[in-house]
């Protein structure tokens, strides 16, 4: 009951309808094209704001509460690649290449899906913790070098020689690692004096903006969504249940460090989450051989829908169970 | 004098560049493009379906040397198409 | 006396007088141009936000009071270019391709003068209805359809021949139209609380946006001017009268139906208006025999500029007139 | 091997593309453009003066189809030009 | 100390938090590049908004109050380059045309700067006067003027004639320029009402705007630094040094005329700043000889960064001394 | 005819155009672009940065006019390259 009542409200909420509505337009083949700058453009003031907002609260909460649970994610981030490798490789019977692809964007996390489930804990009255961002700030890079060295290790030795100095370059200084780290700096810097200051921007428009950026998603997932079909069921499934079994770890160990049913909720939610923007960048560098639309369809026209319609609701039941305990 | 274009897909831009240095061409243009081929509609709503278009002005040698190491290193894993062109340039010493 | 109060209010409004800057700017050929990522970003918020606050306000009031003047405009849209056509045609001495083009360009609607009038009229104290969004949403396509219609009907057969299927789905699905009634639609259900949420995005900003559009509108409709000379006087003459006589009409109609003044104004507005977006989409699409310049030269840089200067002030009055009957 | 372009205006890009559709052709690279032209500026500030630049790499014999249906489908009603240039391509079979 | 105090206050601040750390990412050659039409847009909207702004508080104050301040920064902006140039050209030995050019971009201003020093003085609690970007608007075009003129008359003869009335247009009709003036105008006539309706976008996200743009503007000074070396240390002798002479007559001019403490560290600031938008358009239409890498290194990559950290709180110092007189 | 190619700074435009009017061409193409060349990399990033590409179709002998005229007016001072090639258009009595 309870259940039911949290996807309702999660469906019912304008980012996840706008999202529909994209796939919709996608469906129905509407020439509704955003411009990829507006796409570029959307991407920049999440992550930005995101960040900035997370370090000033670090800087409130101080170091000594965000270090475990950010040690915590760090290691779930490079460990969860070291399962989905060999289940990817001998369970779903992918090549080494694409098994080490998809098991890293499976280990990093998607800074979107992470907004919406801050804000539907929020608005349930579960709020996170406010500098939970920096869980998310760390998650990105170690997944996505586990797996680069994976694919290095198990793949066709000879291919395509990427300098090893670039492929660590990528991963620690991609676009989206960049400004997600440098506007968490910034923020720690700034203090809330400078949120305040900016919160006309940061703030205010916040979630009116990620409801335009899910419509743009919409779009882009449901262009996709006819590759589903051609590569076939075990995309669907490992798509769908892993990010339940990484949700039911990640909220364990949220639950473990001491998180409020917010922040362990939360925890979960990055653990299930794919990477749609940093891993396939550093993936098409550092591992050509393997094939993008597998890992693309499976974070961002499966993994991703599934997380915030069915998923955030679910891994917020995990977090009170687990915290019950 | 040669014009050698490149539609490849944009995740393959730093790719493409560091192939360029590595045979000694120095001057290039770049644009991004849609398009559609073998392997798909790069429609580039997102970076990942994105679309770039090279163009590389160089003296006959140089050119086949390109789409030697084109041939070599980007068909087997990107979505890629290459083609060469007769050009008259002014300056040509410059290329 | 109030009549010029009522202009002058227009005229020194920040929309109106950022337009008119937009259009200096084109007459001294300042180099401002405005990306065209840009105005097709402006273009999405606006539509957007309209369609959404729409929406949130029709699951507040209620479908009964929504039914009765939302089913009069879309039978408004249908008609005006069954008696636009043959004046067109006879009067105006257009041929039947260009006649049924620019037909459908004044039985369809534009967003932007709806919003400007919106804006004028809560300024002014006479707040439309809410939900009058709804209005605007359904009257887009019906003019569309029947325009084509005429122009296949009438004009020179053989001529490129589109699947009438696809001119249906551009008609239907065309991206204004489809971002309109789906934003209308994600607005009734996620209703007010959807609203509250996002109030920092979709109405805080709201009226900058759209006076920060109106400049860019500007350079366009200015760059459009010198094709007015071209074109002839018939033109001018077409788009300064008509709207008045569809103003007058649709504030009728609107008074009819039991609006406020300010609904009534606004219904009169929309059947006053030319579609700028939409229409011409389409009509290049389906009726490429039509001289586009004719009907964007009627509905940009004629219809549009006199609808939101002295047009909104006249639909007001005839507003008033009708309900003091 | 034929490289094929088409200038033309931003509306008419799903009528070119039915008949690319038509003709059998399925690569294609697509970008926007500005220009000027008998039938005046096309700046693009708004879709409706929005201009495209289709570019088609085919044999010769398709190369000519396209021409044909673009002279007798598009000159009539679009702002558009159509020019062909040699090209040669690695890959000749994937066209 | 209290000077101390006042460069720390400001390197804390957002907008220069993230200018760094688009410095950083130039450096470490993070791929964070943002798109061209962003970097147009939010121009478009910090020009439109601090004209709208002043036009609508000259409006409040009156014009009794502005003239003075104004006419003097004309003059300030106007003479600027006559001594710039023969410096650049004996003392430091940079041909006619170069010096020219560069004498142009100093006795020009930096809207970015002029924003970031507004902020700056209003945290402190040292607002300058609301009209002030109205000296701003003035002093943009006459250097540019004289700048061209200088180089005309004393540069190679015969190279490149573009006709005289072209480069009156650049310097008149330039994009900043005229969406300064005009939104100025709009403002005036807008006034207090006009500026309150639309205050949700041109005031609330303000400062956030500026922050991320100054994110995207350090990349873009970033990429530049390497420059630098380049042309030797005589830029950057030149563009560290000149900034403070001309923020010490500036301030000297703004506290003659009788502005507040905040109004006279602006007139400071417009003085010590070099235009790197307005001027190399116009440079490069009418004195393409002149080399841009040069006043482009120069104004942003040297004075630019300079007077955002180390110039504001020099001028603000400058400022209580000639005040204190 | 010949199709003629100038890849030169944004802040030229004007300048460009006008030579174009001159010479007495009325059609063009043009589109932005990124670059890297002698004079450095043009990224794009302001529109001081920016690139363009120029397409012009032109009768021979106009065209080694406009080729003539850049090497005069535009190779002194900008960075640009310029390049010619052949191609058959439709409806050649249109240029
Ligand atoms: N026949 C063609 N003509 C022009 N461009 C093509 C053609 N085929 C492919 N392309 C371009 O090359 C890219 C990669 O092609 P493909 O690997 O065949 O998908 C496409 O996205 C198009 O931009
Ligand atoms: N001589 C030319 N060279 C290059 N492009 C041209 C030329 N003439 C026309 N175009 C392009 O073709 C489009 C349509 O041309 P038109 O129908 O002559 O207006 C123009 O907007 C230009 O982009
Ligand atoms: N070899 C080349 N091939 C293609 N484009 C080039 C080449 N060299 C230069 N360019 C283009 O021409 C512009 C100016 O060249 P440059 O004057 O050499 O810096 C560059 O920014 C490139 O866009
Ligand atoms: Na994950
Ligand atoms: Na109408
Ligand atoms: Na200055």
């Amino acid at each position: 009951m309870d259940f039911l009542h949290a996807i309702q409200a999660n469906l019912l909420s304008p980012p996840i309808l706008f999202f529909a509505l994209g796939v919709i337009a996608a469906l129905v083949k509407c020439d509704l094209k955003f411009p990829e700058t507006l796409y570029v453009t959307l991407t920049i003031y999440l992550l930005v704001a995101i960040g900035f907002k997370g370090g000033a609260a670090i800087a409130e909460a101080g170091m000594a509460k965000v270090w475990l649970p950010a040690l915590a994610a760090v290691l779930l981030g490079a460990l969860i690649p070291l399962w989905c490798y060999p289940l990817l490789k001998k369970v779903f019977g992918f090549n080494a290449a694409d098994a080490a692809a998809i098991a890293a964007h499976y280990g990093s996390v998607s800074a979107v899906t992470f907004i919406a489930a801050s804000n539907y804990l929020k608005s349930l009255g579960e709020p996170p913790e406010a500098y939970a961002s920096a869980f998310l700030a760390v998650m990105e890079s170690p997944a996505i070098l586990i797996g680069v060295l994976l694919g290095k290790r198990f793949g066709t030795p000879g291919v395509s020689s990427v300098p090893m100095r670039e492929i660590l370059h990528e991963a620690l200084f991609g676009r989206s690692i960049f400004l997600l780290l440098g506007a968490l700096a910034a923020g720690f810097l700034a203090g809330k004096p400078g949120l305040e200051a900016t919160a006309g921007f940061f703030v205010t428009p916040f979630q009116g903006v990620l409801t335009l950026f899910l419509l743009e998603l919409g779009t882009v997932a449901g262009r996709r969504l006819a590759d589903i079909r051609q590569s076939g069921p075990r995309l669907l499934i490992f798509g769908t249940i892993m990010p339940v079994i990484h949700g039911f770890i990640g909220t364990g160990i949220g639950a473990a460090c001491g998180l409020s049913i917010g922040g362990t909720a939360l925890m979960g939610t990055l653990a299930a989450s794919a990477s749609y923007i940093a891993a396939p960048a550093a993936m098409r560098l550092s591992l050509p051989e393997a094939n993008p639309s597998l890992y693309l369809t499976a974070s961002l026209a499966i993994t991703f829908p599934f997380n915030i319609t069915l998923g955030l609701p679910l891994y917020l039941g995990f977090a009170r169970w687990w915290i019950s305990l | 004098m040669k014009l050698v274009t490149i539609v490849i897909e944009e995740l393959a831009r730093s790719t493409v560049e560091r192939a360029l240095q590595k045979i000694g061409v120095h001057g290039y243009t770049v644009f991004p493009v849609e398009g559609s081929g073998a392997k798909g509609q790069r429609i580039g709503d997102t970076p990942e379906s994105g679309n770039l278009q090279f163009q590389i002005i160089a003296p006959e040698d140089r050119a086949t040397e390109l789409m030697e190491h084109a041939r070599k290193e980007l068909f087997p894993h990107f979505a890629v198409i290459v083609y060469e062109t007769d050009v008259r340039v002014l300056r040509p010493e410059k290329f």
